[in-house]
C-alpha cells in the first residue's frame, strides 16, 4: 500500500517536472540551446499568476492565460535580446548568456520584491482527496498529470503536424536551407520560444497552486530537474521529456519513501548516469552512429 | 531576367567576390565554371539572399533584390539548390517536398507539383516516407532539386548538382536539368564538371578568384584553348 | 573622537571617526538562503533608523552591508572587507551558523566583535571548550528549544511516540532535533521515525507517507517556515493529523498562508516572543515594522532588529566606538529588554532568555506557557 | 603473382545498420604496391567498406586481415598504427589547428616523448617535437602546403583541404592508404594534377592504395584493378578494361555508353 | 643554442613569475598589502587554478564538463581530512587533494568515453551533485554543516600551486599530447583515424584537470575557515565554466584573465550588496554579446609577444563536433 502511495506521490511530482520539461525540450530540440533561463521564466509565470489572482482578483483560467501570455512575451524578448545576436556563436557561449539571463531574472525579481516567499491562495482550484484502498490521491495531482499529458499531445501535434512545426524542425536541422524554403528563421525561433515559455508560465501557475510556495529562486531546482528529465528522455523528444519527468519523480519518491530522502537527488543522478551509459542518447533518442 | 551588377561580397576580411557582373535571360541555361574557391557558391548565395553584397546591385525582373532576406527572394520566384544538397535529414521525403512549397497557399497547385516532381523523379515517389538522411547521395540530390521545384521557381540556382554522384546519376541529373529548362524554368548552373555543363548550357561565365574572367556562348567557351587548359583537363 | 580610533588607525578597525560609527552587516542577500538574510536586513535597517533619530553618545550609526551570496567563502571575504576597508566597529554576522563560522577567525584576529542574529550552532561562540572572544549571538542556542519542546510533548500533550523530520542542511534544525530526542527518550518517549529533507525542497509527500506508516503520535518538525508551511500542509493532506511542533524558525506570517489555517491547527512552537503579546515593547516594534514594510514581522526580522539594539546598548555602555571596548560591553550585557526576550549574556556569549510556547489556532498564535531556562 | 600473399584482405565482410544490410560477403585483396579502385553507385557501401577496414565500424561478419593479422574489433587508432590510414569523404580536418599541426597530429603515434617529459620540458620533449616538426614540414613540401603551414586548416580553400587530408593520412606512415573520393569537387584540370600526385606518392612511399572515386577519368586512368560494389555486394572486379565493358557495371553504374 | 631559443619564452616567464612572487611576499611581510588585498589575491589565484584546470578539459579536449565543482569539493575535503582529522601537515593535504580529485576524475572520465555533448554535460553535472550529496551525508566530515578548517594557506603555497598548474597545463598543451587532445576536440573520429588513442587522452585530460581542481580545493579549504557541501553545488561549477568561456574557449590566458577579472569584479561589487548579482549578470551577458568568442578569443597572451607563431587553441565554430 505504501509502495502504491509512493508511486502516486512520484507520479504527481513527476508530472510537474514533465510539465516544465516539455517547454524545455521543445526549445532545446529546435534551437539546440540549453535555456537555463527556462526555470526563471517558470518562476515569472508563477508570480504573474499570483499577482493576477491576488491583485486583479481573477480566477484560475484567466490567471493561467495571463501568465502564459506574459511568459510568451518574456521568452521572445529574451531570445531577441540575448540569444539572437549569438546565432552564429558556439553553443557554449549561448549557454553562458543563458546563465546570465537566468541570474538577471532572479535578482531583478529579488531586487523588486525581496527574496521572501509568497503563498498562493488555496482556493483557486477545487481540491478533493480521493481515497482508494487507503491510497490518497489529490484531485490536483490528477489535474496536473492530465494537463501534462494534454500538453504533450498538443505539442507533439504542433511540432509534427502543423506547418509552423515543420518550419521549426527544418530550422533545427539546417537554418540556412530553411531560409531557402522561404521560412522566416527569426520568426520561427521566436514562435518556438513563445510556445516553450508559455508552457513554462502555465507550469508556474500550476506549481504555485499545487505547492503553494513561490519565491524568486524557485525556478533553479525545477529548471535543473526539467533539464535532466529532458536529457533523460532524449533531447528534443517531446514524449521523452514526459517520460523522463515522470521517471525522475517516481525515482525520487521511492528513494525518499525508503527513508533515504537525503540521497534522493544522488540516487536520481546515479540512475541518470547509468541510463545514459547504456543509452547514450537518452531513453527515446536514437543512438545514431555518426555517418562517416 | 536577372542582372548582377558589379557586386562585392566579403566574409569578414576575405574579399570573395570582386565586382562580379552577369546576366541571365529568360529561358536560358547559364553556367558558371571556375576552380575551387573561385566564388561560385558565394555568388549563388548572394543572389538567393543568404549573403549580402557590400556594394553593387542585383536586379531581378526589373526590381532590385540585393540585400533582401532569403525568404522574400524565394517568394519572387528564385529557388536555390545549395551546395551539398542540405536536405532535412530527419524529415521524410514528403515533408522535405512540402517544405519546398512552404510559402504557397494553393493546395491544388501544390498537389500538381507533387505529381510533377514524382514524374521527374520516380525514385522519390517510392521513397515518399523514408527519412531524407537515409537516402543515397544521388537520391538526396534529386530530393534537393525536387524540393526547389516545389516553390514553382522561375529561376533555379543549382550549385554543383553532380558532386559526388555516380556517372549514371550525373547523366540523369543533367538530363533532368534540361527537362526542367524545357518546361520553362530559367537555370543558373554552377558546375565543376565543365564538360557536361558547357554541353547543356546556352551561355557560360568563367570565374576566377572572385572575378569574371571570360564569358560567352557555351559552345565558344568549350572550344576555347584557355578554358580547355584551365578547366577541361588540357589535351 | 572618543573611540580613540581615527580612520585608518589601528589594524583592528575602529568604526570610523567623526560623527558616525560604522557597523557592518554581512548577510545572505543573494543565493540559497537570501530570504533569511534579507529578513534580517529589514529588521536591522528599521532599528538603525530608530536609533539614528537620537544617535548614540552623540554619534550616528552607519550601516555598511555586504552580500555573502549564502557562501562561506564570500562571508570571509565580506568580513575582511568590512574590517580592513570600511573599518567597522562591529559586524552583524550572517544568518546561518556556517557563514558566521567563516568569519570567527577574522573577527578574533582583528579584534572586531561580531554578532550573529540567528546562527544557533553552539560552535559559533565556543570552540573546543574555549569561548570565541569576539563572537556573540542574539538567538537561542539549539539545545534549549529542543528540550523545552520535548518536555511539552511529554508533559502537556502526553504523547509517548514521536517522529522527527529535520532540515538536514541546517545546523539549527539538527541541533533542535538532537536535544529533543535526548530529552524525549530520557523522559520515556520513543522515537518511531527519523527523516530528513533538504532546504528548498517542495515535495515532502514521499517522506511524510513513510512517517505516517510509522504511526507516530507526534511530529517534531524543527525547520524554517518556508518548508515547514508546505510540510504541514502536505502532512494534513496525506491524513497525518497528529500534533506537530517546531521552533522559532516557524515564526512568520507567511507560515499561515503557506500551510493554511486549518492545517495549522494542532501545531505548536517554541519562540522568544509572540507578536500578539500585549507587551508595549513588542507592540511598538510590530507597529513600526508594519508601517515601514507593510507586513507583519517574522522571527528573522525581530532577531535582526534586536541585534542592533543589543549592539547599541553595548556601544552606549562602552562609551566608545572602540571594537574591543564594545566587545567587553557586549559580554557584560545584563537583563537587557528586547523584543525577543529579556536576556543576559552568559560566559559562553549566549543570551540567556526565556522561551514561550505558542499554539496555532485558526491561523492565530495563542500563548500557552512560558519556560525559563 | 598468385603466390604472393595479400597485404590487406577482406574476407566475406558484412555489416548491418538496423534493418539495412549495408554490406554483405565482400571479399577483396590488396597486394603490396597496388593501386586499386573501388567504384559503385551512391549508397553501394564503398565508404562503409572503408569504415570497416579502418575500424570505425566493426563488421558483423567476415574478417579483415593486414599482413596475415586479423584486425576485427581493434579500435581505429590501433588499426592506424598497424598501417592503414585514410581520408574522409566529407573532409574532416582539425579546423582550428594549423596546417602544420594537422600533420603533426598524425605523427603522434610515432612520438616517443611521454606526457611527463613534455610537462617537465625534458630534452627528450624538445628532441621529439623537433623531429616531428621536421618530418611534418618535409611532407608539407611534397604537397606544396609548406607555404601556408601556419594557416588554420579551416581557412584553406577546398582543394588545399583535400590535399592536406592526404598529407595528414600519409604522415601516419601507413602501408595501405585509403582515399575516399579525393577528386570530389575538383574540376578536370585539378583532377589531373591530383592523379599525378597520387602516382607520385605511391612510388615515393611504396604505398598500397585503395581509392573510391566517381570520376571515371581518374579511376580508369590510374588504377590497376577495380572492384565494383552495388547494393552492398561485389558485382565485378578486374582491370579497367574488363570492368568498363562488364554489362552489370554498365547497367548499375556507368550508364549505356561510356567514353 | 637551439634549445635555448625554443625555451626562452618559458624561462623568461618563470623568472618574471618568481620576481612577482618575491615582490608580493615582501609586500605581505612588510604589511604594505593589507589583508583585504591579500585575501583577494588568494581568491584570485584559486579561481585561476580552477579555470585553468577546467580549460584543459573543455577548452582543449572539448569534453563538455559542467561538474567541475565536484572535483574541487573532493580536493577540499580530502585535504581537510588530512590536516584536521589526521593531523598531517598541509603538504600532505595538498597532495592528497590532488590525488583524490584525480581519482574522481578518472571515474568521471569513463562515462565521457561513451557520452557526447549535452549528454556528457548532464552526466558530469550529475557527478558533481553526487559528490555534494555524498559529502552531505557523511557525518565524519560534518554533513551539511561542514568542517571547520584551520587557516594554513600562505602565499608561497598559493604561488607554488598556481605556477605549477599553469606550467603543467601550458606545457602539456604545447606538446604533441596537447595537440592530440585538441584533435579530439576538433574531430574525434578523425583523431582516432590518425592513430590518437582518444580514450587515453580524454581520461588523461579529466585526470590532470581534476588533479588541479583538487589542489585548488586544498587551498580554498585552508583559506576560508569552513567548507560545506552547499558551497560546491552546480552553481559553483557554472562559475568556473564562466571563467573558461568568458576568457575564450581554448585560450589558457583567456581563462586566467577572466578568472582574475571576474574575481576583481566580484570583490568590487561587494560595495553594491543589493544590486551585486544584477550587475554581475549584466556584465556576463554584455561580454558574451559583444565578444561571443570570449575576451581573448582563441588567442594566447603570448601570441601578442610573438613568442609563438601558430595559434593553438580555439573552438571550431561549425559546432558539429564541438562541445555543447
Ligand atoms: N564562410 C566562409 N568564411 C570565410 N571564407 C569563406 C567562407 N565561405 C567561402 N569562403 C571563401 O570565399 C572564397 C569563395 O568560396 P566559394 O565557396 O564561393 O567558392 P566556390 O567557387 O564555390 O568553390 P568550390 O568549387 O570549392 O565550391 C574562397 O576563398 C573561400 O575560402
Ligand atoms: N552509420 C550509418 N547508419 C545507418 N546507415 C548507414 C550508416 N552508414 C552508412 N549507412 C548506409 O549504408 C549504405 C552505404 O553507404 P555508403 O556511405 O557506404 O555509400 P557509398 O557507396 O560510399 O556512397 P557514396 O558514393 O554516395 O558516398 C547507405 O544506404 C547508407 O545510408
Ligand atoms: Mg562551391
Ligand atoms: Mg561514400
Amino acid at each position: 500500500m505504501e509502495l502504491i502511495q509512493q508511486l502516486v506521490n512520484g507520479i504527481s511530482l513527476g508530472s510537474i517536472y514533465a510539465l516544465i520539461a516539455l517547454g524545455y525540450t521543445m526549445v532545446y530540440g529546435i534551437v539546440r540551446l540549453i535555456n537555463f533561463a527556462h526555470g526563471d521564466v517558470f518562476m515569472i509565470g508563477s508570480f504573474v499568476g499570483f499577482y493576477a489572482v491576488t491583485m486583479l482578483g481573477v480566477g484560475f483560467f484567466p490567471a493561467l492565460l495571463l501568465a502564459m501570455a506574459a511568459c510568451a512575451v518574456l521568452g521572445v524578448v529574451i531570445e531577441r535580446i540575448a540569444y539572437k545576436p549569438l546565432r552564429n556563436a558556439t553553443r557554449i557561449a549561448v549557454l553562458i548568456t543563458a546563465i546570465g539571463v537566468s541570474l538577471l531574472i532572479e535578482y531583478v525579481m529579488i531586487y523588486l520584491r525581496g527574496a521572501q516567499p509568497e503563498a498562493y491562495p488555496g482556493t483557486l482550484l477545487p481540491k478533493q482527496n480521493l481515497e482508494l484502498f487507503g491510497v490518497v490521491i489529490s484531485s490536483q495531482s490528477l489535474f496536473i498529470l492530465g494537463t501534462s499529458l494534454v500538453l504533450m499531445i498538443l505539442l507533439q501535434f504542433i511540432v509534427h503536424r502543423t506547418k509552423i512545426g515543420k518550419a521549426m524542425r527544418a530550422v533545427s536541422h539546417d537554418a540556412e536551407a530553411a531560409r531557402l524554403m522561404g521560412i522566416n528563421v527569426d520568426n520561427t525561433i521566436s514562435a518556438t520560444f513563445a510556445i516553450g515559455s508559455a508552457l513554462a508560465g502555465a507550469a508556474g501557475v500550476i506549481f504555485g497552486i499545487y505547492y503553494t510556495k513561490i519565491d524568486p529562486l524557485m525556478g533553479i531546482l525545477p529548471g535543473l530537474k526539467a533539464f535532466v528529465a529532458a536529457v533523460l528522455g532524449g533531447i528534443g523528444i517531446i514524449p521523452g521529456a514526459m517520460v523522463g519527468g515522470l521517471l525522475l519523480g517516481v525515482i525520487e519518491s521511492l528513494v525518499s519513501g525508503l527513508g533515504y530522502s537525503l540521497w534522493r537527488d544522488g540516487v536520481a543522478f546515479i540512475i541518470l548516469i547509468l541510463i545514459l551509459i547504456f543509452r547514450p542518447a537518452g531513453l527515446f533518442g536514437k543512438n545514431v552512429r555518426e555517418k562517416v | 531576367m536577372l542582372k548582377v551588377e558589379a557586386i562585392d561580397v566579403f566574409y569578414g576580411n576575405i574579399h570573395a567576390l570582386k565586382g562580379v557582373s552577369l546576366e541571365v535571360n529568360k529561358g536560358e541555361i547559364v553556367t558558371l565554371i571556375g576552380a575551387n574557391g573561385a566564388g561560385k557558391t558565394t555568388l549563388l548565395k548572394t543572389i538567393s539572399g543568404l549573403l549580402k553584397p557590400k556594394s553593387g546591385d542585383i536586379v531581378y525582373e526589373g526590381a532590385s533584390i540585393a540585400g533582401k532576406a532569403a525568404q522574400t527572394i524565394v517568394k519572387h520566384g528564385i529557388s536555390h539548390v545549395p551546395e551539398g544538397r542540405r536536405v532535412f535529414a530527419n524529415m521524410t521525403v514528403e515533408e522535405n517536398l512540402e517544405l519546398g512549397a512552404f510559402l504557397r497557399k494553393d493546395k491544388d497547385g501544390i498537389q500538381q507539383d507533387f505529381a510533377k516532381v514524382f514524374q521527374l523523379f520516380p525514385r522519390l515517389e517510392e521513397r515518399r516516407k523514408q527519412l531524407a538522411g537515409t537516402l543515397s547521395g544521388g537520391e538526396q540530390q534529386m530530393l534537393a532539386i525536387g524540393r526547389a521545384l516545389m516553390a514553382r521557381p522561375k529561376l533555379l540556382l543549382l550549385d554543383e548538382p553532380s558532386m559526388g554522384l555516380a556517372p549514371l546519376l550525373v547523366k540523369t541529373i543533367f538530363r533532368i536539368i534540361e527537362e526542367i529548362n524545357e518546361s520553362g524554368t530559367t537555370i543558373l548552373l554552377v558546375e565543376q564538371n565543365a564538360h557536361m555543363a558547357l554541353s547543356i548550357a546556352d551561355r557560360a561565365y568563367v570565374i576566377e578568384s572572385g572575378r569574371v574572367v571570360l564569358s560567352g556562348a557555351a559552345s565558344e567557351l568549350q572550344a576555347s584553348e584557355q578554358v580547355k587548359q584551365a578547366y577541361l583537363g588540357g589535351h | 573622537g572618543c573611540g580613540g580610533n581615527q580612520q585608518g588607525g589601528s589594524s583592528g578597525g575602529g568604526g570610523g571617526g567623526g560623527d558616525v560609527i560604522k557597523i557592518g552587516a554581512n548577510l545572505e542577500l543573494s543565493g540559497g538562503v537570501a530570504s533569511y538574510g534579507q529578513s534580517i536586513a529589514e529588521g536591522v535597517e528599521l532599528a538603525f533608523e530608530e536609533i539614528n533619530k537620537e544617535g548614540i553618545n552623540g554619534k550616528k550609526l552607519e550601516l555598511v552591508k555586504v552580500d555573502n551570496k549564502s557562501e562561506a567563502a564570500e562571508a570571509t571575504n565580506g568580513a575582511i572587507k568590512l574590517i580592513s576597508q570600511d573599518k567597522v566597529a562591529a559586524i552583524i554576522g550572517s544568518a546561518t551558523s556556517t557563514n558566521t563560522l567563516a568569519q570567527v577567525q577574522i573577527a578574533n584576529d582583528n579584534k572586531v566583535p561580531i554578532i550573529t542574529p540567528s546562527g544557533t550552532s553552539e560552535t559559533v561562540t565556543v570552540k573546543d571548550g574555549k569561548v570565541n572572544e569576539f563572537v556573540f549571538r542574539t538567538c537561542f542556542i539549539d539545545p534549549f528549544q529542543g528540550t523545552v519542546a520535548a518536555k511539552f510533548a511529554l508533559d502537556d500533550l502526553k504523547v509517548k511516540s514521536a517522529a522527527i523530520l529535520i532540515d538536514s542542511a541546517s545546523d539549527y534544525s539538527k541541533g533542535l532535533a538532537a536535544s529533543f530526542k535526548e530529552t524525549f527518550t530520557a523522559g520515556g518517549g520513543q522515537i518511531v521515525a527519523e527523516e530528513a529533507y533538504v532546504a528548498k525542497d517542495t515535495d515532502f509527500r514521499a517522506t511524510l507517507t513513510s512517517i505516517k506508516s510509522a504511526n507516530p503520535e507526534f511530529l517534531f518538525l524543527p525547520g524554517y517556515y518556508e518548508e515547514v508551511g508546505l510540510i504541514v500542509k502536505q502532512a494534513r493532506e496525506l491524513g497525518l493529523n497528529v500534533p506537530i511542533m517546531g521552533g522559532d524558525g516557524w515564526d512568520s506570517p507567511k507560515l499561515i498562508e503557506l500551510a493554511g489555517k486549518d492545517a495549522l491547527n494542532n501545531t505548536y512552537i517554541t519562540n522568544h516572543y509572540s507578536s500578539g503579546d500585549p507587551d508595549p515593547k513588542i507592540q511598538e516594534f510590530v507597529k513600526a515594522f508594519q508601517a515601514k514594510y507593510n507586513k507583519a514581522p517574522d522571527a528573522f526580522n525581530a532577531l535582526g532588529y534586536d541585534t542592533v539594539y543589543f549592539l547599541a546598548d553595548a556601544i552606549k555602555r562602552a562609551g566608545s566606538a572602540d571594537p574591543v571596548k564594545i566587545k567587553d560591553a557586549l559580554a557584560q550585557t545584563k537583563d537587557l529588554q528586547l523584543v525577543t526576550g529579556t536576556f543576559t549574556v552568559d560566559q559562553n556569549h549566549n543570551p540567556v532568555k526565556s522561551a514561550i510556547i505558542l499554539e496555532y489556532k485558526d491561523g492565530q498564535q495563542q500563548f500557552k506557557t512560558k519556560v525559563n531556562p | 603473382m598468385a603466390a604472393r600473399t595479400p597485404l590487406l584482405k577482406a574476407e566475406g565482410v558484412g555489416i548491418q545498420f538496423g534493418g539495412l544490410k549495408a554490406l554483405s560477403g565482400v571479399t577483396m585483396e590488396l597486394y603490396q604496391g597496388e593501386l586499386v579502385g573501388l567504384i559503385g553507385p551512391n549508397g553501394a557501401g564503398k565508404t562503409t567498406l572503408f569504415n570497416l577496414l579502418t575500424g570505425v565500424y566493426v563488421p558483423t561478419d567476415g574478417r579483415i586481415m593486414l599482413d596475415g593479422e586479423t584486425l576485427n574489433g581493434l579500435p581505429p587508432y590501433k588499426i592506424t598504427r598497424k598501417g592503414i590510414s585514410r581520408t574522409f569523404q566529407n573532409i574532416r580536418l582539425f579546423g582550428e589547428l594549423s596546417v602544420l599541426d594537422n600533420v603533426k597530429v598524425a605523427y603522434h603515434a610515432h612520438a616517443r616523448h611521454s606526457i611527463a617529459s613534455s610537462i617537465l620540458r625534458l630534452p627528450s620533449h624538445f628532441r621529439g617535437e623537433k623531429e616531428m616538426e621536421e618530418k611534418a614540414i618535409e611532407f608539407l613540401k611534397i604537397f606544396q602546403l609548406d607555404g601556408i603551414m601556419h594557416e588554420k586548416a579551416k581557412n584553406l580553400p577546398y582543394g588545399q583541404q583535400r590535399r592536406l587530408e592526404i598529407a595528414r593520412a600519409l604522415a601516419a606512415q601507413p602501408k595501405v592508404l585509403l582515399l575516399d573520393e579525393p577528386a570530389a569537387g575538383m574540376n578536370p584540370q585539378e583532377t589531373k594534377e591530383l592523379m599525378n600526385l597520387i602516382a607520385f606518392i605511391r612510388e615515393r612511399f611504396a604505398l598500397t592504395i585503395l581509392l573510391i572515386e566517381h570520376d571515371m577519368s581518374l579511376v580508369m586512368g590510374i588504377c590497376e584493378r577495380i572492384y565494383v560494389l552495388d547494393h552492398g555486394q561485389l558485382i565485378a572486379h578486374g582491370t579497367p578494361e574488363q570492368v568498363r565493358s562488364n554489362p552489370k557495371v554498365i547497367e548499375a553504374y556507368l550508364g549505356e555508353e561510356v567514353s | 643554442m637551439a634549445t635555448w631559443k625554443r625555451t626562452r619564452g618559458f624561462w623568461v616567464s618563470i623568472i618574471l613569475a618568481f620576481a612577482f612572487f618575491a615582490v608580493v611576499q615582501w609586500l605581505i611581510t612588510s604589511g604594505t598589502l593589507n589583508i583585504f588585498y591579500v585575501n583577494t589575491l588568494f581568491f584570485m589565484a584559486i579561481n585561476v587554478i580552477l579555470a585553468a584546470s577546467l580549460h584543459l578539459i573543455i577548452g582543449i579536449t572539448g569534453q563538455f564538463s559542467i561538474g567541475h565543482a565536484g572535483f574541487f569539493a573532493v580536493g577540499a575535503y580530502a585535504s581537510a581530512i588530512m590536516t584536521m582529522k589526521l593531523q598531517l601537515p598541509f603538504a600532505v593535504g595538498v597532495v592528497a587533494a590532488g590525488v583524490a580529485a584525480m581519482l574522481a576524475g578518472l571515474i568521471i572520465g569513463v562515462p565521457s568515453l561513451r557520452l557526447k555533448g549535452d549528454y556528457l554535460a548532464i552526466a558530469t553535472l550529475g557527478f558533481g551533485e553526487i559528490v555534494r550529496i555524498v559529502l552531505l551525508n557523511i557525518d565524519y566530515v560534518g554533513g551539511a554543516s561542514g568542517m571547520t578548517v584551520t587557516h594554513m594557506t600562505t602565499w608561497p603555497w598559493v604561488f607554488a600551486c598556481l605556477l605549477i598548474t599553469i606550467m603543467v597545463i601550458a606545457n602539456f598543451t604545447n606538446s604533441t599530447h596537447g595537440r592530440a587532445c585538441i584533435s579530439i576536440r576538433e574531430d574525434e573520429i578523425a583523431a582516432d583515424a590518425m592513430g590518437i588513442n582518444t580514450t587515453y587522452y580524454k581520461v588523461a585530460a579529466f585526470a590532470i584537470g581534476s588533479f588541479f581542481a583538487g589542489i585548488a580545493g586544498a587551498l580554498y579549504a585552508h583559506h576560508f575557515y569552513i567548507i560545506q557541501p552547499s558551497n560546491f553545488g552546480f552553481l559553483k561549477s557554472f562559475d568556473i565554466l564562466i571563467f573558461v568561456v568568458l576568457g575564450g574557449l581554448g585560450s589558457l590566458s583567456g581563462a586566467v584573465v577572466a578568472a582574475v577579472l571576474l574575481t576583481i569584479v566580484s570583490t568590487f561589487l561587494q560595495n553594491y550588496p543589493e544590486t551585486r548579482m544584477i550587475i554581475y549578470s549584466i556584465v556576463l551577458i554584455l561580454v558574451m554579446l559583444y565578444r561571443p568568442t570570449g575576451l581573448m578569443g582563441t588567442k594566447e597572451l603570448s601570441s601578442l609577444f610573438k613568442w609563438r607563431k601558430a595559434a593553438q587553441g580555439g573552438m571550431n565554430h561549425g559546432g558539429k563536433n564541438t562541445v555543447a
